[in-house]
């Protein structure tokens, strides 16, 4: 399915759908309230089985986080992004769909501190249970192991 | 030599062992700190005691092939008057095998031969 | 012909004839007690480096080859390093049975030289049981196992005694098993009379198929009951890091590691008797020329040369075969081993009676 | 200037509230253990030898890639994915490089293209022989790890002849390959297609039929097709719950396209299958490399491209398959010299997690095995 | 049938066990297969492209071609290269800048060659040397202009 396709597709099940353009694959924008019910269509009407990245990005202003679902069956591919606020990062888990995003997320939780509600384990993955800081935000300092080039 | 050797053998034993050690220990200055008396778990603390109770599997399996080990030893002296007794000792320890199979069968069918 | 018998007995007429006979006897004593020290060192040395060799020439690599010519001192030299290390007892274990450990090991490992006869005539104790006397010390050696494993407050080592206690056990019934058809063949224990019988021909060649299966699971067994891969569970170190050993450094594993080897040494020439004649040389039917020739080879060079090619077939499984997993292991020992075994010392017990042996 | 070294706490808390349980042990494996491969560390939950749990606890050797890679230049940056995954730091490389070359909408010349993938194969290869030694090494063999380093020895040669080293290559730069092929290339790698082809067989006789090893491997870890994709799993674990996962088929890239190869599919899902995946793909990457190695077209090894590169205001992802799965770059530019985000989805990382799910009720002699069929390379799972 | 299974599956397990044996076993007797390297007694020449260390090349007359342009600091991902300029008084009164020193920390080169890809004179390349170890840290800090040098005709 092309991404026209997709859009099309998408809109009819999401009427109040936002898609951003531009970028290979199409980008679907979502609140971090209603992201649980819009995954848990999207695996089980779309047939969106696979997802293969998640992450998150700093844009200083805000959180966003990136979910990159696919399709094993008919190959089409979605880029979902959810903004969220940089003071509080909530967001519901969606490890229950795919249980790939339960390591996924306690990685965006460890790196960025985005709480996922629901997350059956969510603590620090990378780091030690007490690191403070969250070392992926643009403004972390960690003077002793930063190197300033 | 007679049994008396056996006791030159565990005392040979102790005094090859022991003097190893203690050639290590007057040779060796050792330090002592908290890490190195702890047990090794791949440098992690370990949790709570390893003496701990331990699943009943491998004391059951131990058990039954004790069993058996012990009705091997009355295999020996049989062993030794085969040939004197002749076709009476097959016979003999056909039935005697064949005891010992069924008790061997009922132990698998009772899956104490499973591992758990 | 110089011969290590005559040689003993010299010493032994010597002895009480200079001293008087207590004397006499605790200066046998001494000199038991050193050669078999000297022999318990030079078996560790020897069979380390063989150990080391044989891998590296399967692992397409050339060993060890500094120490010494062509590496032969390298035992030597790890040994001195061992014994420059210090001892560790971890603060947890339980002190008296960690540092007991290695003496049980040693010490039942010694014991076992007692009926081993190395050349004609020259054994420590040719007593009327002896094999039965071998098998069953040998199994008690588990028991230093446990106390280490258990002592150490470890769960690797727990695991790992754990598994050898069940294994070695287990292990036990099979080897006790072939070592049986062999006693029915020969109707003695002692271990001069199995080796007397073998005079015209090797009981594995006299035995027809059923002495070849027993020499077969015999083999296995003795495998597993010494530790050595593929059942070598006990201190898998991919699975358990050094399994009841973990704990153990310096000297005290050097006891253990050794322990081992002499272990394997004894296994193997319990093998060597039962099977392939000790010490006697390898004779064929009535070929009297061949014979004559066989004969002018010492016997103790029979006999350690025999040893050597069983401890060499036990090292090839090591470094060829992956290692069972606990369950298979069991699976092997039931589903295979013993019901084979057993139906083997029936058709040995036929053979026997009817006298179709050679 | 490092941090001192932090008393590491015993275990998690919610683990040890349950640790009342008599019968349950709590060992760890790792992260200095002989099976881990690295420093990876598992937190086993154990009733006897039965594995009620297994909790991977990362971080050993994180060291922020991803946040090093902010303040790198779309050149400079390539270099560090060599050190995620070692042992296929060439494809790592050329994700890296594709990525950029799709931002900058550079055209990379056919030759670089057919280099390229040649490397890719090789490096395939030689990270399966690694594995294969490392696999047999897992189960207890020692001996088969010396018969693959003999092999890996060979292809490492010709790469340290080409690119100048032996397994942190860089050798991919946006635009094409750094330096044009060693004159003694092609000769070298027809004479390791004729050593491998004579190898590969001792393998099988080796390993592969080995009745203990495969009593080992088989029913195994098993990951079921529905599970391998809701857990991720890419590559070689992937293919062997049979999900057909393989990039260089499903989103073809440099010459892909015109090869003739085939995805390796098995439908066991034990441990075996992935052990058979490999073995299986051993051979399709040495028919790769033996159909390239006399196609070489003529011609720059390099595109023409910018002193500096910028890559203009958007986001790029690009794939490519290494040695472990799926390796997912995600660029994120602004419009400088340097990244404002990157990503890297490693195969590794999502592969790992159905570490769980598939030891549990297995005996921690299979925890070995299972983790040693995963495939894991822990500075790829860390980053 | 059961025993015919049985005995086949002994037969067969016994037959791959033995296969594998006859493979070490050929190893063992065949020692010319060996390909252990005696590496302190013979060393291997390695590549002329392998990269062991960054260095400046000199002639004969101690001239080395780098104008001290820092298109290889700039170049490097982890800082390894320091050049320190100095300017030169040229007979005609003229300030022309040189290098004074070129510090190289080998203790943070990762070899990824991007500083010899970015060298416009051809000033730097990897030297083949590859065995590294000190006792000290501070030791692998180099200055890879020799002392006295100067820079080469000609090259701007």
């Amino acid at each position: 399915m092309s991404n026209e396709e997709l859009k099309i597709k998408l809109s009819e099940l999401f009427p109040s759908a936002v898609f951003e353009e531009g970028g290979e694959w199409l980008t679907f924008l979502v609140e971090p309230t209603n992201w649980k019910t819009i995954a848990q269509q999207l695996r089980s009407s779309n047939d969106f089985d696979y997802l293969f990245c998640v992450t998150g990005v700093d844009w200083k202003t805000h959180l966003t986080m990136v979910y990159h679902l696919t399709s094993t069956t008919h190959r089409h591919t979605l880029v979902i992004k959810s903004k969220l606020d940089r003071n509080n990062p909530e967001i519901e888990t969606v490890s229950d769909i795919w249980r790939t995003a339960e390591f996924h997320e306690r990685e965006a939780y460890d790196l960025f501190g985005v709480k996922f509600l629901n997350h059956p384990d969510l603590r620090r993955l990378f780091m030690t249970d007490d690191w403070k800081g969250w070392p992926l935000r643009k403004d972390y300092e960690d003077p002793i192991n930063m190197i300033k080039l | 030599m007679g049994a008396s050797s056996l006791i030159v053998l565990i005392i040979a034993a102790i005094a090859f062992s022991a003097g190893g050690i203690a050639v290590a220990k007057i040779l060796v200055k050792g330090t002592k700190n908290p890490q190195k008396g702890q047990a090794y778990e791949c440098g992690i603390p370990t949790a709570g005691s390893s003496w701990n109770q331990f699943n009943i599997g491998y004391y059951l399996f131990a058990l039954i092939f004790l069993i058996f080990d012990v009705e091997l030893i009355f295999l020996y002296p049989w062993a030794v008057v085969v040939k004197k007794v002749g076709m009476g000792a097959l016979v003999e320890i056909i039935i005697f095998l064949f005891i010992l199979f069924m008790g061997f069968l009922y132990a698998h069918k009772k899956g104490a031969l499973k591992w758990m | 012909m110089l011969s290590l018998e005559s040689i003993t007995n010299s010493i032994h007429a010597w002895l009480n004839n200079t001293f008087n006979p207590t004397l006499a006897l605790l200066l046998e004593f001494v000199i038991v007690g050193t050669c078999a020290i000297g022999l318990f060192t030079v078996l560790g040395l020897v069979l380390v480096l063989m150990e080391r060799k044989v891998s590296a020439y399967m692992q397409i690599r050339l060993g060890p080859n500094r120490v010494g010519y062509g590496g032969s001192m390298q035992t030597l030299a790890d040994t001195l390093k061992l014994a420059v290390k210090e001892g560790l007892t971890p603060d947890g274990a339980d002190k008296f049975l960690f540092n007991l450990a290695p003496f049980i090991v040693i010490i039942i490992s010694m014991l076992i030289l007692a009926p081993i006869p190395f050349a004609k005539g020259f054994q420590i104790w040719d007593m009327n049981i002896g094999v039965l006397y071998v098998s069953a010390v040998s199994s008690v050696s588990v028991i230093g196992i446990l106390m280490a494993g258990w002592a150490s407050n470890n769960k690797y080592s727990l695991l790992g005694a754990m598994r050898s206690g069940a294994q070695i056990v287990s292990y036990e019934l099979s080897a006790g098993l072939s070592i049986l058809s062999i006693i029915v063949l020969t109707g003695s224990l002692k271990i001069s009379d199995i080796i007397a019988s073998q005079e015209n021909g090797w009981w594995i060649f006299k035995g027809h198929i059923p002495a070849v299966i027993a020499f077969v699971i015999f083999i296995i067994a003795v495998t597993a009951e010494t530790n050595r891969a593929p059942f070598d569970l006990a201190e898998a170190e991919s699975e358990l890091t050094a399994g009841f050993h973990t704990e153990y450094s310096g000297m005290k594993f050097a006891l253990f590691f050794l322990a081992e080897y002499v272990n394997i040494f004894i296994a193997c020439s319990l093998g060597a008797i039962l099977f392939l004649g000790g010490w006697m040389p390898l004779h064929i039917g009535n070929w009297s020329g061949f014979n004559h020739i066989m004969d002018f080879i010492p016997s103790s060079i029979w006999f350690i040369s025999k040893v050597f090619f069983l401890i060499f077939v036990i090292m090839w499984f090591r470094w060829t075969f992956p290692r069972l997993r606990v369950d298979q292991l069991l699976n092997l020992e039931w589903k295979y081993l013993l019901p084979i075994s057993m139906f083997n010392l029936l058709l040995m017990t036929l053979v026997a009676i009817m006298g179709w042996h050679f | 200037m490092y941090r001192e070294t932090q008393i590491l706490k015993a275990v998690p808390s919610n683990i040890a509230n349950d640790f009342d349980d008599n019968n349950e042990m709590i060992i760890n494996v790792g992260p200095q253990h002989p099976s881990t491969h690295g420093v990876l560390h598992l937190v086993i939950t154990l009733s006897g030898e039965t594995i009620k749990n297994v909790e991977p606890h990362l971080g050993y050797i994180h060291r922020s890639i991803e946040k090093m890679c902010e303040s790198l230049s779309y050149r400079q940056f390539i270099y560090v994915t060599s050190r995620m995954d070692y042992l296929s730091s060439h494809i790592n490389n050329h994700g890296c490089a594709l990525c950029v070359e799709k931002g900058l909408q550079i055209e990379v010349p056919a030759r670089a293209k057919v280099i390229r993938v040649l490397m890719d194969e090789l490096t395939r290869l030689a990270s399966h022989q690694l594995w294969w030694g490392a696999m047999a090494m897992d189960v207890g063999a020692l001996t088969p790890f010396f018969h693959a380093f003999r092999e890996r020895e060979t292809i490492n040669d010709i790469m340290e002849e080409t690119c100048g080293a032996r397994l942190t290559m860089n050798y991919m730069v946006p635009g094409g390959v750094m330096v044009d092929l060693h004159p003694n290339f092609q000769t070298k790698t027809k004479e390791f297609i004729a050593l491998f082809k004579s190898k590969i067989d001792e393998y099988d006789e080796l390993v592969t039929g080995n009745i203990i090893f495969q009593n080992r491997m088989k029913d195994v870890g098993v990951l079921s097709k529905e599970d391998a994709i809701s857990y991720g799993c890419t590559g070689p674990t992937a293919r062997a719950s049979s999900v057909s996962c393989d990039i260089r088929k499903l989103y073809p890239y440099e010459v892909y396209n015109q090869l003739q190869f085939d995805e390796v599919i098995e439908t066991g899902g034990d441990c075996y299958s992935r052990y058979l995946v490999r073995m299986r793909e051993m051979r399709q990457s040495l028919s790769i490399v033996e159909q390239l190695i006399d196609n070489i077209p003529e011609g720059e090894f390099q595109a023409k491209t910018k002193a500096v590169l910028k890559l203009p205001k958007g986001e790029f992802y690009s794939r490519i398959e290494t040695a472990r799965g799926e390796f997912g770059v995600y660029i994120i530019s602004e419009g400088a010299t340097t990244p404002y985000r990157i990503k890297f989805r490693s195969p590794g990382f999502s592969n790992l997690s159905a570490l769980n799910h598939m030891a549990k009720g297995y005996k921690i002699g299979d925890l070995v095995a299972i983790m040693g069929s995963l495939d894991l390379v822990i500075p790829d799972i860390d980053r | 049938m059961f025993l015919s299974d049985y005995i086949s599956e002994i037969f067969n397990a016994t037959k791959s066990l033995l296969k594998g044996m006859r493979r070490t076993g050929y190893y063992f007797t065949h020692h010319k297969q060996i390909i252990t390297q005696q590496y302190p007694d013979v060393k291997q020449i390695l590549p002329e492209r392998f990269r062991g260390e960054v260095v400046m090349t000199h002639d004969e007359k101690n001239e080395h071609a780098c104008t001290g342009c820092t298109a290889c600091e700039l170049a490097c991902p982890n800082g390894t290269i320091k050049i320190i300029t100095k300017f030169d008084i040229l007979p005609d009164g003229k300030k022309k800048k040189a290098i004074d020193t070129f510090i190289y920390h080998l203790e943070l080169c990762t070899m990824c060659n991007l500083c010899i890809e970015a060298c416009p004179t051809d000033a730097i390349k990897m030297a083949q040397n590859f065995e590294h170890s000190v006792y000290d840290r501070s030791q692998l800090t180099k200055t890879l202009n020799k002392p006295g040098s100067k820079i080469k005709e000609g090259i701007e």
